[in-house]
């Protein structure tokens, strides 16, 4: 018989930041210049953690003596409210002088260069920054500022007392350790939620964007009594088959037609925003659709490499290099990735939530991309160091209790001998979702499904085994797909119309009259219940 | 196995241990050679690849993630 | 560093049968009894391996005395030969008697009973019996006749010379034994292929028959020089949702929609020959389709459990009595299943091969269910003991090339320590074949899927690692996987028409000027080439 | 895990190992508890859990094979 024993350990920090990635970063670094004590904890390492860990090379921004006119184009689409939009682009380019101050290499030869990635009819709106180490700087930066990183550390659920956020409960993923962070305000900042919904075939960890972002800010933050915004309206990505890997505006060529047609112009981005294509091609026989590179110059060539090394994309290109084979001579196979969840934690201006003392950053809600990370990352720690400025460490009462139940729960899963794996787990609630809450969604379907995955869901507690607190991370992160899961049928049930990738056979129109409403999702004596709100 | 250790050329400084964002190397011994503990649970990132200072790591990309091109 | 060797252990016989499922089994029972002496080889243990372990309820037979008229329906619709239609229904009465003796329960209550199964205006022709313990039985049979059975033994490829067949080469999955069949006939009755496409979600295990028929026999009889018939014409069966179980004949309840509303009249079978109902409800958002037991009396449910437990069931039913839920009061779930082959060796009614000495049984091509195992593989057993009564051991120098190069090839898997495990290999094949080669079928797919199959193909010899012969059985399992896979293809372009679960969306019309005509791959210098044939 | 042993009621007399149709009791050895090495080839087929003379194995249905029924 095992008998792991978790030891109890004690953190006390102003702020606390839940998540290593540019979000929680510029948060950490921000808090602590305006005088907070700050304590990072990352699930895995800041150096290379997440989306950003090896790179990314576009960094939206307003510039004015390089681009002129602001670009209008996402202040009209986005989902964030107008406030949040218009602090956006006040504060994208002070980040990028900041980042450039770091070390990160925001100019390019020399210069501002505003290329890719862009929209017909818009000015430039993405710089082009040579970002692989991004992550690296700025760990330095935050260790320069005085913040303490605890990497290796899962957070499972938010302390909080009467609406007023006390802390977070965690354990170590490399030791048996149970961590108590006690802090007068925390950010989340944890990125997407990716291992919901099935990506591709062969593999739970083959995922365009960071397997390892599973919703867990957005499931602590609903647990604690947050809203959840938009659950239901999923999202799709495409690139590369079967090499998941978001980057899509990095290929600059053209998709071509397995008789060598081009489809589309070639100019404009329906690669970003008709992500079906493939799979409608694949579908209906007329496929595969193929990246075609053949008729770009040497010039251009080169560059596009050099910029999809910024782009993370190394591990596509050393497949072709070990493969012998050339892609601008070898046409590829781009193929739709599975469904994920934008919505989320949505933040204001200010990075606040409902819950007085949390804030949340980033990819919590949508994403304006690594700009937004960087810009609402900074304003989450400014909010953050200001509300503990003024704040006393809540009491421990509360604090307690939880510590135990955690405690005991967790060396229930630690010491269990016969169960269910997290894989077995994570297979199942992505198989629920893609049945019966995927691509095609019904009133009958989303019933049937609901009353399966509640039930599978229930049975978690009493069947997960972890062999380790690292097998023990994964059970945490699917017990909040779970959460999630059951958050996503809710809000599906209730939005009766078709929009996007949320398509009701039962209704197939799109209802103009929700055009400026958003549907949230309300824990209620933990059950999920759907809410409409005005848009802000 | 995803990444894979040369392991004449490694000299076990533990810096992909350290940094592994998925942390297969989980179970790996300070100053031995790592060991891949969690394979399936690799993304393919080639972070380790890039920060391996003796260049002794290198990706084996599995059969299902192998890009579909033309010849 | 591993250093697993290959220990050399040669078997002498007359007959080798591979496979002891009832077609290997009965095949070894006459075999010896015309006597010859006689080898079983068999992947599992012939007490409960495959699809026919743990039970069976219906045997497919003329008793003209219970019967009357013989039923004419599968002397119609079979794409078997007539010659192999009329030999089966003139021989299964015998068997129902022989396996009566042997101890099966062929009577229930004292008397042959047929019920279930049956298809509308057709005389009933299922004789129902408690089979659960067939399999035992027969090897108890097969023992006491002189058969040797050697259990736990992966056969992976034929030896001959010429043309004429001398015997199999194979290992223990238990001990490093690499095992030589030197044999003067050889019999293959590997059954079904299951794993070629993806069946479900979650597990490569979770198949509606034996996950570990993987089309052995086919694969050998290719290499080897047989032809394989109807390969492109896959098919499909419905079931309990997500246990992958068939059986869909002894639930006796009717489908009802998510209102409670009945589908069809609940008398035909159509669960069985529109098994994409369920499927065709659930990508529609009609779905979920329920197996509804409420109307049927409380006898009717007695007996439907009986029979289901002989029928292999029992799983199923001690997941509700678990789960603590009666199905009579909880309609449950059907789903549509995966793809399957059932095409392969076309055997002739003496179950010959083109080639001299090499015989086939059961569901090697299609299926006469149980019974046509039974007759079958008595059939290929006297077949097989008459051709090895006039034949003398074929020499020895080509075995022992072969023999080298088997061991080598065998043991570089086994001690290779950075590679792919079966499973990755499994999943790849599975992609490939659901991706380009599955429901939906076109010129420009099934090219671009067959060039990504020969290529993971020529690098599998070079990555497939082994730690043990247990998963060395399933390396070659999927060796044999590609081998099928890459012969589906080839027949899926040839076959340039619409048909059955064959569909060509460039091709979307069925051509009359083929009804009589079928579709054969031969191995041709190591490449598939397919070939017209006329019905038998 | 997909056969579970109660090791109490198990007598080791091996006739689950020696009859397993995939084999997961792959390693087991003799006179020992079986060990469950390869519990992802579980076929579900209940013959160990039928065969065990001291009626000591039963099934756990994986979360992804649950049948799915209305309440």
């Amino acid at each position: 018989m095992k008998d792991i024993k978790l030891n109890i350990e004690q953190i006390e920090a102003d702020v606390l930041c839940i998540g290593g990635g540019p979000a929680g970063l510029c948060a950490a670094i921000r808090a602590s210049e305006k005088g907070a004590n700050v304590v990072v904890a990352d699930k895995s390492n800041t150096l290379r953690s997440g989306d950003a860990g090896m790179g990314n090379d576009h960094f939206m921004c307003h510039i004015p003596d390089v681009q002129g006119e602001r670009p209008g184009f996402f202040s009209k689409i986005g989902k964030m409210s107008q406030a949040v939009t218009e602090t956006f682009w006040e504060n994208a380019y002070d980040l990028v002088k900041r980042w450039d101050s770091w070390g990160i290499p925001m100019k390019y030869e020399g210069k501002y260069e505003f290329a890719g990635h862009s929209m017909p009819g818009q000015p430039d709106f993405f710089l082009h920054f040579s970002g692989q180490n991004t992550k690296v700087k700025l760990t330095k930066q935050a260790k320069k500022t005085g913040v303490r990183i605890i990497n290796r550390v899962m957070i499972l659920d938010l302390i909080h007392d009467n609406g007023t956020i006390a802390g977070a409960i965690g354990f170590d993923v490399r030791e048996s350790k149970l961590l108590v962070f006690k802090t007068k305000a925390v950010i989340l900042a944890t990125g997407k939620c990716m291992r919901l919904f099935p990506q591709n075939t062969g593999s739970l960890f083959n995922t365009s964007t960071s397997p390892i972002n599973t919703g867990d800010g957005r499931a602590m933050a609903y647990r604690a009594g947050c809203e959840l915004s938009d659950m239901e309206l999923n999202d799709r990505w495409s690139g590369p088959k079967y090499f998941a890997r978001n980057g899509r505006g990095s290929w600059m060529g053209v998709f071509k037609d397995p008789n060598g047609i081009q489809i589309g112009s070639g100019k404009e981005m329906t690669g970003h925003f008709y992500p079906q294509l493939h799979e409608n091609y694949q579908k209906s026989g007329r496929g595969p659709v193929y990246m075609d590179l053949s008729d770009i110059s040497d010039k251009e060539y080169e560059d596009m490499k050099y910029w999809l090394v910024h782009e993370a994309n190394t591990p596509i290109l050393d497949f072709f290099k070990e493969e012998g084979v050339d892609p601008k001579e070898h046409p590829f196979e781009f193929m739709t990735y599975g469904l994920f969840t934008p919505g989320g934690i949505n933040y204001n201006e200010k990075c606040e939530t409902p819950l007085a003392g949390l804030y949340a950053a980033g990819d919590e809600f949508m994403s304006f991309y690594i700009a937004g990370a960087a810009v609402f990352g900074s304003i989450a720690g400014e909010s953050a160091a200001s509300f503990a400025a003024k704040t006393k460490t809540s009491d421990e009462k509360h604090t307690q209790t939880l510590v135990v139940k955690t405690k005991e729960f967790l060396e229930t899963v630690l010491n269990r001998t016969d169960g269910a794996t997290w894989q077995e787990a994570n297979s199942a609630i992505q198989q629920v979702m893609a049945d019966y809450c995927g691509l095609v969604r019904s009133e009958t379907m989303l019933t049937a499904g609901l009353e399966h995955l509640r039930r599978l869901k229930k049975k978690l507690p009493q069947v997960l085994m972890a062999q380790n607190t690292h097998e023990l991370m994964r059970c945490v992160e699917v017990l909040n797909l779970f959460d999630i899961g059951e958050i996503t049928f809710v809000a599906a049930q209730e939005r009766k119309e078709s929009r996007q990738h949320h398509h009701r056979v039962d209704f197939p129109f799109t209802n103009p009259m929700l055009n400026e409403q958003r549907l949230v999702v309300k824990n209620k004596k933990g059950q999920p219940v759907p809410e409409w709100r005005m848009k802000a | 196995m995803a990444a894979v250790i040369d392991k004449e050329k490694c000299n076990a400084c533990g810096i992909c241990v350290r940094i592994c964002p998925t942390d297969v190397y989980y179970g790996s011994k300070a100053k031995e050679i790592p060991v891949v503990t969690y394979p399936e649970e690799c993304w393919h990132c080639n972070a380790c690849v890039h920060d391996c200072p003796q260049n002794a790591i290198h990706l084996r990309i599995p059969l299902t993630m192998q890009v579909a091109y033309k010849s």
